[in-house]
């Protein structure tokens, strides 16, 4: 698993090293956070995602979520914001087995906008947190997710 | 003589021709009839909701999912389905033929045009028997009918007819015996819970049954086949039909039995005049 | 002479609970044989429900392991169940009409 | 896999749905009642050409036939090639037309 990554993140640096001599576009792919994405509680997700940074709440972030989820296989999810110099948006469900669902790493050419539909297995807080070069900051909302229908 | 002969037997066929016409038009406005019943029953319970949008199943009801829902819809997932279905569809058979080549007009856009009475077999035709029958025809082993390619095969049909208006016809005794057949169905209680088609889908459309709204009957079956985050595939509506009745704790009947079929043509008619807008996306 | 009264006592509960349990097992037998056949009917008319072959399987379990008192029990349920979704299938077919909203 | 990119105003939304079960390891078979492997995507990356414009990494979490949005300030007319890679060494790439 781990030498295919590495094969295809040299591929993609090699597709970068040929960018920055054309566009001068920093690099977006990083290594995958393993750490993060294996951590199985929101503390430790977020102190191994964002090592030594703590989020300041902000209500320059919009988080589009569904107060109730349809069906907690698919909850439709859009974060957006209008903070300064966005590096990375990431997306964590506090209780998911792993609470880290999706991060992003956006660059300048980047609108700070991006989607994603995730599981959610029960009702939980939301957050999502954006990183700038000024800092970490987040913002939550609750989906309750609920289990027993006939599906309408 | 031969002339009275001749003119007996034209008189005699204008006669049974004009007997027919009335059998045929009676038939219809029978269900015409119905038809207009079941929509004032709807309209009289949810006067806020617009006629077209029972076409959008239970998010005709539910605001609060629609706006997922639009939100799935934007890029949702039977998308996948439709492309697999096209080259399915594309893709000939051992002898070289296709299913164009069974379906008028190709196949394409056609849709609308089931499920109807077949006179000669006697029985109510879905298009996801015709694509059966044609596979059949064909020297092909038929699909199964819940979902997979049957399924994809049908979203691709059904999408290259969205838009198309349903204008089905119920014209000879056994058309209407199948059609009065699906009615009776659909209002028949059944399983341990007692609930017909129509309690839940009539009386109760628009509450919450245990965590979930219930959709309004009219419109049912314009969206089919439908992904559903539940299944999180794509399924027929016989799959949605199974589904419904084991809800209720009745026994199922299989998918594409005549049961079946006949509810699906009770239920489609009173959708006579909707566009068809499947496949789509449920919950 | 108490030790004897014991014995008997005991041979007659053996042999009297002996002879109910034989005579009630072929009896509750053949209830379930009638249940199943109504459960078939039931199926037939196109009004079974899925609760009862579970019911009916417990019942047969019951039995083949002498729990007459269970198996009675099952029994007595799954005969609830097949009459009411028979009684299903009558107003189906009797009354069906009158569930069409007018 | 489904790539829609569309430029109005100077940016570009690129819209995109990948065909992918995304098992999360937590699921069992109805039949077999044994844990189904963890088998998802981990690395989604976008290039307009050469450059790089959008990177996700995802965990088990993401929903079944992942769907992704994101957006970047440019214009019609170049071609974006999309990727994927999984925990299991599959991989994917298309590309599409910026419309």
């Amino acid at each position: 698993m781990n030498i295919v990554r590495r094969d295809f993140l040299s591929l993609a640096t090699k597709g970068a090293a040929a960018l920055m001599a054309v566009a001068a576009f920093p690099s977006l792919v990083f290594a995958r956070n393993d750490k993060a994405f294996g951590a199985h509680n929101l503390a430790d997700a977020v102190a191994n995602r964002y090592p030594g940074m703590t989020a300041a709440d902000s209500d320059k972030i919009t988080l589009k979520a569904p107060a109730i989820a349809e069906n907690g296989a698919v909850v439709p999810l859009t974060v957006k914001s209008s903070l300064d110099n966005v590096k990375s948006i990431s997306i964590f469900v506090e209780n998911n087995p792993a609470p880290l669902a999706t991060s992003f790493n956006l660059g300048p050419q980047n609108i700070a906008e991006v989607s994603v539909r995730i599981r959610m297995g029960k009702t939980s807080n939301v957050i999502a947190m954006v990183e700038t070069d000024a800092g970490l900051f987040q913002t939550k909302q609750e989906v309750k997710v609920t289990i027993g229908g006939c599906g309408g | 003589m031969n002339k009275n002969i001749k003119l007996g037997a034209v008189l005699i066929g204008l006669l049974v021709t004009t007997v027919s016409y009335q059998a045929s038009d009676s038939y219809n406005d029978m269900v015409k009839k119905d038809t207009q019943q079941f929509r004032d029953f709807f309209s009289k319970k949810f006067p806020y909701v617009e006629m077209t949008d029972y076409a959008n199943g239970v998010y005709a009801l539910d605001s609060a999912s629609r706006e997922q829902w639009e939100e799935i819809e934007e890029f949702p997932p039977y998308e996948l389905n439709v492309d697999n279905g096209e080259s399915l569809f594309n893709t000939p058979f051992k002898n070289g033929k296709t299913y164009a080549d069974c379906f008028s007009n190709g196949g394409i856009g056609i849709a609308q045009n089931y499920p109807r009475y077949e006179e000669g077999a006697k029985e109510v035709m879905t298009i996801e028997l015709a694509i059966n029958r044609c596979r059949q025809s064909n020297g092909e082993k038929p699909l199964k009918y819940k979902g997979g390619a049957l399924a994809d095969i049908s979203a691709y049909m059904h999408y290259t007819s969205r838009g198309n208006k349903l204008a089905l016809t119920v014209d000879s005794k056994g058309a209407y015996a199948a059609y009065e057949a699906g009615k009776k169905f659909f209002y028949s209680k059944r399983g341990q819970l007692n609930f017909s088609c129509a309690d839940c889908h009539m009386a109760l459309a628009g509450q919450r049954l245990r965590a979930d709204i219930t959709s309004p009957a009219l419109g049912h079956t314009t969206g089919f086949p439908v992904y559903r985050s539940k299944w999180n595939a794509l399924g027929t509506l016989h799959r949605r039909y199974g589904g419904c009745n084991k809800n209720v704790r009745a026994k199922p009947f299989k998918a594409q039995s005549t049961e079946y079929r006949e509810l699906q043509y009770f239920q489609t008619l009173m959708n006579n005049g909707y566009e068809l807008n499947g496949p789509s996306a449920r919950k | 002479m108490n030790k004897l009264k014991v014995l008997l006592l005991a041979i007659s509960i053996v042999f009297v609970g002996g002879a109910t349990q034989a005579g009630d097992k072929g009896d509750l037998e053949k209830k379930l044989a009638y249940a199943k056949a109504q459960y078939a009917k039931a199926e037939k008319r196109g009004f079974a429900w899925t609760t009862t072959p579970k019911v009916l399987g417990k019942a047969k379990t019951a039995l083949a392991k002498g729990d007459l008192k269970a198996a009675k029990k099952f029994i007595k349920k799954a005969l609830v169940e097949t009459e009411a979704s028979l009684a299903q299938a009558d107003t189906s077919d009797n009354n069906w009409q009158d569930f069409v909203p007018k | 896999m489904k790539v829609k990119a569309k430029a109005k105003n100077g940016v570009v939304k690129v819209k995109m749905l990948l065909k992918h079960n995304m098992d999360s390891g937590q699921a069992k078979d109805k039949k077999t009642g044994e844990k189904i492997p963890a088998h998802y995507i981990t690395d989604v990356t976008a290039k307009l050409g050469d450059a790089d414009i959008f990177h996700a990494e995802l965990g088990p979490a993401v929903s079944k036939n992942p769907y992704l949005a994101f957006q970047y300030k440019g214009e019609a007319g170049g071609k974006i090639t999309v990727s994927w890679v999984d925990n299991k060494g599959g991989s994917k790439s298309t590309e599409s037309v910026v419309k």
